[in-house]
């Protein structure tokens, strides 16, 4: 079982706000958590799928094949927003 | 250790407004090298893409928001001809007007310290895990809501 | 008269020393449509050219000082999409670490803040009757003494 | 009969560091002037004439043939300093 930090425009996308918790298999990888979030969380799935939401695992940007282990400190990372001065959305960040 | 506490007070995610002569004694203070300051301030603006915006709200990634930041710091002075730089984010609620984000840098010559000053700015906006909610008419709106 | 007297605080030459929060209240106090400012301060540095400086003075010619930051002011506002500037140079003597020019530039977008703050203090070192004396180990030297 | 107000390390050039005051003939060009300084104060008359020191008039840069006028309030004007960063020197301002 992992809990997964969830920010920004995710919390409102998930019953409560609160971050979730899943089972991952042995050995199983970012893409197969990815894929059991698709299942129960579909719009946080499409995000996810589209790239438009990044995988942290212990505070690092994760592709889909890191190897998952109980221990490690999972998020789901939306687009930055930075700063003020609203030029990421220009910037395409 | 007081070096360290030093080094922890150049990097920061705080909640609370701050003072920028404050902020710059902490830079300044470094060293007596220094001679050009760069500095760039974000603030509330009142209006975001054509919509009003009453107030806002920035939620950040506890830990890795601050590891990101110090990453900066360093990369900054690696890279760059500069004496120190301090990088400072706020999250939590901020009202129109008031500061949201600050990069000093001190350098022994002013052209090394505003292009060290832009590319602080530039990265931290790049792959810092901080999200802004805007207030605006039509309610409270995650910026990039709809990818 | 008022709005005068606002805009003559935007563009001073003063021998006093200066609060960098206050001439920052100035400006973004202009609009709240500002949401990246750029500033640059330059300090005292203790060398210079391989020289120790202990103390510095600068000479200034009042009246074509004054006119000359306002012209800078006038052409950064002109030229660049920015909403206000500051244009603030000290003179008389110096210690070294003290605070002698800054210049506070707010924008709506920071990439403007930032290209008018570096415009106006390179152009301020250019065209502005302001003059240095270094106190060094070999007497009082005026600043390209011997062009 | 004009003053002529000196900066920097102009006031070290003439004796004690006072502004001067000249005699121009009627109709008379900064070059005029620039020429009687020249007899007077060699030292200064070397840096106008080698354009390191350059003359205003009324607050503006003036050319060489600029004529002056008894009310004109001219100065010299040595290389500026500028600022803090010391880059001016290199820069060549």
């Amino acid at each position: 079982m992992v809990k997964i930090k969830l920010f920004g425009v995710l919390k409102t996308m998930v019953p409560g706000g609160k971050d979730l918790e899943m089972e991952i298999p042995a050995g199983g990888q970012v893409r197969d958590l990815v894929h059991s979030i698709q299942g129960e969380y579909p719009q946080v799935g499409e995000l996810l799928d589209k790239k438009k939401v990044l995988v942290s695992v212990n505070q690092e940007i994760a592709h889909w094949d890191t190897v998952l282990e109980e221990a490690d400190e999972i998020a789901l990372l939306p687009p930055f927003a930075g700063g003020s001065c609203a030029t990421w959305a220009r910037e395409g960040v | 250790m007081a070096v360290e506490l030093e080094e922890s007070m150049l990097v920061r995610v705080q909640q609370e407004n701050f003072s920028i002569d404050e902020e710059l004694e902490r830079v300044r203070s470094r060293s007596r090298r220094i001679g050009g300051i760069a500095m760039f301030l974000g603030t509330a603006r009142d209006h975001s893409k054509g919509r009003e915006v009453s107030a806002m709200s920035f939620d950040h990634y506890e830990g890795m928001a601050q590891k990101k930041l110090k990453e900066i710091r360093e990369q900054a002075l690696r890279d760059f001809d500069i004496i120190e730089a301090l990088v400072l984010h706020r999250y939590g609620p901020i009202e129109i007007g008031e500061n949201i984000v600050l990069i000093i840098v001190g350098a022994e010559h002013r052209a090394d310290a505003f292009k060290a000053c832009k590319w602080c700015i530039d990265e931290l906006k790049q792959i810092t895990p901080i999200w802004k909610m805007e207030t605006t008419p039509d309610g409270e709106v995650w910026v990039e809501e709809h990818p």
